[in-house]
């Protein structure tokens, strides 16, 4: 397996993390509006990044990760909605032991599967999912969703005055911050003993058995670990978004976050991060220039899957690039920057 | 529940199971030969569907007048033709360059195809919802215990048995069905023995393709079809394949039955259950036989 | 890790790239704008009366799938005002610049409303489904965009939603004037007053517009009617656009000996509803009351329909009437629109237009007031409690709770039925409702669950009497 | 004359084979012999057609065959039987065998005459699937199913390893009849016992490298290669 160096430590984590913060009040002075794309795609970075655990790290194709994002969503929804509770952390919280607990409902079966089944049996889940959504409309208000009113963050700070804009603002680094904190502690779960045991699992299961480990308890965790990271990026979702809907637990959800792995480059750890950011602007984009966007939507796929298969962050081992790079560092050394 | 209404229960549930065999059957056959969950495959159905209805309200009508053969057969047979054609230029390479290519590429790369073919019959027919009832209207009712049922479901119904009687003639009575089975249980040891894979490849994506075709022909008269429809349809055949069985010919049956009679019950006594029910039998089904009621005996 | 920094400048330089290549193609979509607001358009001053720059209005309708036949004349009617009056040299010499979104779920449709902001757009005019007006109106209050809904009619908006609402206006009537108004429709067209029993099957789309109409038609019924002579045989709930085959349902509803089938069903799932129901005869044996039926184009309306059904329009408007030797103003409209579009225009092109007419209005009157364009929050003033005379008649705005914000126009229902002169089947017999009579008065306290005027209906009506 | 001249292949970044030469003659049994992993399995697949060389070429009484697919070289006279067998578990012995026929272009009864000429054991269970078989019966349906083709060569993936000893004498004596009726037979092998039941000439392959050819009995006398082989030296 060829190391794959670019975008693999922690402290590019840390850099775009800087660069989302620092970009913020850049693009909301000369692009207003184009802004809150960056908020909706650092939250949907949190989701692939744990679908990236699943899918690079585990070996595991999931079509149905929008389960744990609807749900997530729903526990910010519906304990607003019966209990009346704001305060976002606690929100999270139960967002995360929800999804933690279906995740162990359904790993405990679906873990024993691999490809094509895993896939469906995730898939399944998550459209059940949103049937009881859909149809519970006397709890989940059907289709209409429920409208989330302004949290109350870190358990003091009642963000229900802040205008518009300022919302947005302080949500984006609120969202940032949890954004940052997850991505360093999914590098240090990749990077463990317990990571380097998942990619055993994945390219080579006969050897793993054989060195005795339980592979299944193995791909058990992952999937909850890769649960809660959707979950908190569906319970993040709900305050911007303003409203939970079924929508978040469909499978072109699910999609969307497989695309944006694959859109970064899943080989890498830094790939859904920065497929799940390009997204929401290529989406923005291409809406922009047709009606038709779906189109290109679906053609970028197509492309990538053929001629980029390694991703947005493939480019980067391109020779040119490398030679680039080493010309950056020579610089380096010759003026000691 | 008196006669009448049992006997509607039982034809609309065969309807129902007639549209959703043609297409589970044809995601199994691609699905056998190449390993590949044909996502786009419902596209095809609705392909057809657009086809017939736009075809039937702007030419057949207008030229043949009311003619109830010629709004039968010509339309059907039209956009049989144009879904095969369209399924070579677009579906049929795709498909056979992510032949091998891993799960996870394939269902990527289908579900974009999907993608664009909604986008596409956006552009061709527009954003309005066709509809083409002539044919459906035409066959006029059938007395039924005392109450009309259209005869144009049943005359759905005899056909979806017909076409699903031939593919059976073919593929246990024949050699190239001796061939596609082989196929669908190793691929490789067949190619091996000498047989053309790729060839057999575009055969069953184009067998496929002329199966959903025909489906989404056969249904439009009895309703309209819009953008979506394909979401729709493929979320239900799904759960048929999922329930029958991947790459199984017999599975492909069972499971658009069960799909079936399971949605007439739950809108007969659940009906806010309609869908939970559905995927619910799917999953139990994925838990107690993972390769489904027919499945892991190949085609 | 001892290579961590040449890592951290590969890092570096790989985000920079990246980062780069976005911003230039953010730019190359969105600079050509934003270099002309920046430096080739004079920043708007005190000194300056009216803007140079384009009025840009948003347009959100759901003009693909299956509400189309709804969004797509309602979007016309929109596009029809805007170029009226730009032809006519736009509003106070602003030209009008449509910005067009497209309305889908209501996560979607609130981020193309954002994503519409974004674009600079100063007013609004969209909205066909009750789920998305809920989803858009707080954002439209919070970013101060003068928002006007053309449906989306659900009593919640401005009820629980946004019960004090600034910059969010409806033009339609209201939702449970929907339900009630078809429930009259059918007592009176009907002759239900003379049966002792009724018995009813409901068949709505499962979200709040179908809850709605569901909830006001019974209330009407068990009011007028008296509770013990309505009987409820079914209730269905399909998905909105999510059944095609009504085979099941219809099939349940003739096995129990239904009267009167009471649909809030619209667009694609009416059309697939009503032919299914023609083809196993479920109108030979019961009558049908929909409150929408005809809110769809006109000319879609087939001739297959069937004739003697009450025939809803959304409690709203139909081309024919107000008749128009009597009223011009529809005459001239329902011209122009056929003009411009080849087809008559349904309730929904009626309040697009009107609604576009109602802010050229509000701001001309405002800068005969102000002697300059007015700010957003200056202009609601001019909204607020005003009436226009659009092609359905004179439309009001309600300035004071419950409802605020709401428009208010007279209520109308028919009889479906085949017209040669047009070749399809038409709305006949008109029976024009007063709005003030079926619903909730200004300053009436009461409770909001489900409705405000369920509540009102249940308390002040009197049982066993018509209201109109 | 099925000849491998210089064969090299590389199997995702990794060279399996480096530069292997052999030659099968019609009529004879050559054994390819070497330890697990040593490239038998690679070389065979690689003259099947299942990997591209990217160095060397595979001909066919001098037709060359490295750029021909592998349904091809079917065509060509060469039919092969896997390490796993690969019997289609859903379809009749008679099924299995009556496609590979037709897939070779032969007259299907004939084909099964000749099969169960040399097996006619196979003809007890001739209706059975191919799931319910037990090892001994999968690999003389292997076997008649490759010779149903009517082929040139044959190869033979590991097809003795694990059977009863006088399975083995069975299956031996199969082989030796068909290769009596011109039929060139590629033989890959890991016990050197077992391969000299069956023949004495052999190629020995260590590491995607030929090292050896010739008589085995010779090739133990060699310390080096007996211990590749597994086999110890008596004193």
């Amino acid at each position: 397996m060829v190391r794959r160096e670019i975008g693999n430590n922690i402290r590019s984590i840390v850099i775009v993390a800087v660069i989302a913060g620092l970009l913020y009040p850049v693009i909301s002075s000369i692009m207003p509006g184009w802004e809150v794309m960056l908020t909706y795609g650092i939250i949907l970075a949190i989701a692939a990044l744990g679908f990236n655990l699943l899918f690079n790290y585990t070996g595991l194709l999931s079509f149905g990760h929008a389960a744990f994002v609807g749900l997530g969503a729903y526990a910010v929804g519906l304990s607003v909605k019966y209990i009346g509770l704001r305060i976002l952390e606690v929100q999270v919280l139960i967002g995360v032991l929800l999804s933690a607990l279906l995740a162990l409902i359904v790993g405990f079966i679906a873990v024993r599967y691999r490809g094509i089944f895993f896939a469906i049996l995730m898939l399944v889940t998550a459209q059940i999912l949103w049937g009881f959504y859909v149809k519970f409309y006397h709890i989940t208000g059907g289709t209409d969703g429920i409208r989330i009113p302004r949290p109350t963050l870190f358990f003091i700070y009642d963000t229900t005055g802040l205008g518009y804009h300022a919302f947005n603002m302080v949500y984006h680094y609120y969202a940032l911050l949890w954004f940052t904190v997850l991505a360093i502690i999914m590098w240090y779960i990749v990077n463990s003993p317990f990571g380097y045991t998942l990619r055993v699992i994945k390219d080579a299961e006969t050897r793993a058995v054989a060195l005795g480990v339980n592979v299944n308890r193995y791909r058990l965790l992952a999937l909850v670990i890769s649960a809660i990271y959707a979950g908190i990026a569906g319970a993040l979702y709900a305050p911007i978004n303003r409203l939970v809907t079924p929508d978040l637990a469909y499978w072109t959800l699910s999609g969307k976050i497989v695309f944006m792995s694959i859109l970064g480059g899943t080989m890498y750890f830094l790939g859904p991060i920065i497929g799940a950011l390009t997204y929401v602007y290529l989406e923005t984009i291409a809406q922009r220039i047709t009606i038709h966007w779906y189109l290109i939507l679906g053609i970028t796929i197509i492309a990538i899957m053929f001629f980029m298969p390694r991703g947005l962050l493939g480019l980067t081992e391109l020779e040119g690039f490398k030679k680039m790079a080493r010309l950056f560092s020579a610089l380096r050394l010759q003026f000691k920057f | 529940m008196s006669l009448d209404t049992l006997a509607r229960y039982i034809l609309d549930t065969f309807f129902f199971a007639s549209l959703i065999s043609l297409i589970v059957s044809g995601l199994n056959i691609i699905y056998g030969v190449m390993r590949i969950v044909n996502l786009a495959h419902a596209s095809l159905f609705t392909l057809g569907a657009y086809t017939v209805a736009w075809i039937t309200a702007n030419y057949i009508v207008k030229i043949f007048g009311s003619n109830l053969i010629l709004l039968l057969v010509l339309p059907l047979t039209i956009a049989v033709i144009v879904t095969v054609l369209v399924s070579l230029v677009m579906v049929t390479p795709l498909l056979r360059y992510s032949y091998g290519k891993g799960d996870a590429f394939q269902l990527i790369v289908t579900f974009a195809l999907l993608i664009i073919f909604e986008e596409l019959f956006q552009i061709v027919w527009g954003r309005m919802p066709l509809a083409a009832n002539d044919a459906f209207f035409a066959m006029g009712t059938v007395n039924l215990f005392g109450s009309p049922y259209p005869l144009y479901k049943v005359f759905v119904i005899i056909v979806a048995f017909l076409i699903i009687l031939a593919l059976w003639l073919l593929t246990y009575r024949t050699y190239l069905g001796l061939l596609l089975r082989a196929t669908s249980m190793d691929s490789e040891m067949v190619q091996a023995l000498g047989a053309n894979v790729i060839r057999l490849i575009v055969v069953a994506i184009i067998t496929a393709s002329l199966l959903a075709g025909l489906g989404g022909a056969l249904y439009v008269p009895t309703a309209s079809v819009a953008l979506g429809l394909s979401l729709d349809v493929l979320i239900v055949a799904f759960v048929g394949l999922v329930i029958g069985g991947l790459g199984s010919f017999i599975g492909s049956l069972i499971g658009a039955l069960i799909v079936s009679i399971f949605r007439t019950l739950s809108i007969y006594f659940f009906p806010e259950l309609e869908l939970v029910i559905l995927f619910t039998v799917a999953l139990i089904v994925l838990i107690f036989k993972p390769e489904g009621i027919g499945g892991g005996k190949g085609w | 890790m001892s290579v961590s920094r040449r890592d951290f400048l590969r890092g570096l330089i790989g985000g920079l790239i990246l980062g780069g290549a976005a911003t230039a193609l953010g730019l190359y979509v969105a600079a050509p704008e934003w270099f002309r607001r920046r430096f080739v358009e004079k920043p708007v001053t005190e000194v300056e009366r009216v803007p140079a720059r384009p009025l840009k209005i948003g347009l959100q309708f759901m003009t693909r799938g299956g509400g189309a036949p709804w969004g797509d004349p309602t979007f016309k009617g929109a596009m029809l005002a805007v170029e009226e009056i730009n032809a006519a040299g736009g509003i106070l010499g602003r030209r009008i610049e449509p910005v067009i979104k497209d309305e889908t779920s209501p996560d979607e449709t609130v981020r193309e409303y954002k994503a519409m902001i974004g674009e600079g757009i100063e007013f609004y005019v969209g909205l066909i489904s009750s789920s998305n007006t809920p989803a858009v109106a707080p954002v439209a209050e919070e970013a101060g965009i003068i928002s006007f809904f053309v449906d989306g009619c659900t009593d919640i908006l401005f009820e629980k939603t946004v019960p004090d609402p600034k910059f969010s206006f409806r033009i339609t009537n209201i939702q449970s004037a929907d339900g009630v108004t078809a429930a009259l429709g059918a007592i009176k067209f009907f002759n239900l007053m003379e049966k002792d029993k009724v018995r009813i099957a409901h068949i709505h789309p499962d979200y709040a517009y179908g809850r709605n109409a569901h909830a006001h038609m019974q209330i009407v019924f068990e009011k007028v009617l008296g509770r013990d002579r309505v009987e409820v045989v079914e209730e269905f709930w399909p998905g909105l656009f999510r059944v095609t085959d009504f085979g099941p349902f219809i099939t349940k509803m003739m096995a129990g000996r239904t009267d009167i089938v009471a649909t809030s069903l619209w667009a694609m799932d009416f059309i697939n509803f009503y032919k299914q129901a023609l083809a196993y005869g479920l109108f030979k044996v019961a009558k049908v009351v929909s409150t929408i039926s005809h809110g769809i184009a006109p000319h879609l309306v087939e001739s297959d329909y069937p004739e003697g059904f009450v025939a809803g329009v959304h409690a709203n408007y139909y081309f024919l009437y107000p008749e128009h030797e009597s009223y011009p103003l529809n005459k001239i409209f329902v011209e122009n629109y056929r003009k411009r579009w080849g087809e008559y225009p349904t309730n929904g092109s009626e309040g697009a237009y009107t609604a576009v007419y109602l802010y050229k209005a509000a701001v001309e009157r405002a800068y005969g007031a102000l002697g300059r364009w007015p700010e957003a929050d200056e202009l609601i003033k001019f909204i607020e409690g005003a009436s226009i005379y659009g092609p359905a008649g004179i439309l009001t705005i309600r300035a004071r709770r419950p409802n605020k914000h709401q428009g208010y126009k007279n209520a109308i229902v028919g009889i479906s039925k085949v017209d040669p002169r047009y070749g399809f089947n038409i709305l006949a017999n008109p029976l024009r409702i007063p709005i003030e009579r079926i619903t909730v008065p200004e300053g009436w306290e009461g409770r909001e669950d489900p409705t405000m005027a369920y509540n009102w209906i249940r308390e002040t009506w009197r049982e066993g009497e018509l209201p109109v | 004359m099925l000849k491998a001249e210089g064969l090299h292949v590389s199997i995702s970044g990794v060279e399996i084979l480096r530069g292997v030469t052999l030659t099968v003659a019609r009529g004879t049994i050559v054994c390819l012999l070497g330890r697990n992993g040593a490239g038998k399995t690679t070389t065979i697949k690689t003259i099947m057609g299942f990997y591209k060389p990217v160095k060397g070429r595979v001909t066919i009484d001098n037709m060359e065959l490295t750029s021909k697919s592998v349904h091809e070289r079917v065509k060509y006279g060469v039919s092969y039987a896997p390490e796993d067998l690969r019997i289609f578990p859903w379809l009749t012995v008679e099924e299995n065998i009556k496609l590979a026929a037709k897939l070779a272009g032969r007259n299907v009864d004939e084909a099964i005459e000749i099969a169960l000429g040399v097996f006619p054991e196979i003809r007890g269970f001739l209706k059975r699937q191919g799931f319910y078989l037990s090892g001994g019966e999968k690999r003389m349906v292997a076997i008649a199913r490759a010779l149903a083709q009517n082929p040139k060569y044959m190869l033979l993936d590991e097809l003795l390893e694990g059977l009863a000893p006088i399975v083995v004498e069975r299956l031996s004596k199969a082989l030796r009849e068909i290769a009596s009726k011109g039929v060139g037979i590629l033989i890959a092998e890991s016990n050197v016992m077992l391969a000299k039941r069956i023949v004495d000439e052999a190629y020995i392959i260590e590491r995607g490298e030929i090292i050896y050819s010739g008589s085995i009995d010779k090739a133990l006398e060699t310390e080096n290669i007996a211990r590749i082989l597994g086999v110890k030296i008596k004193p």
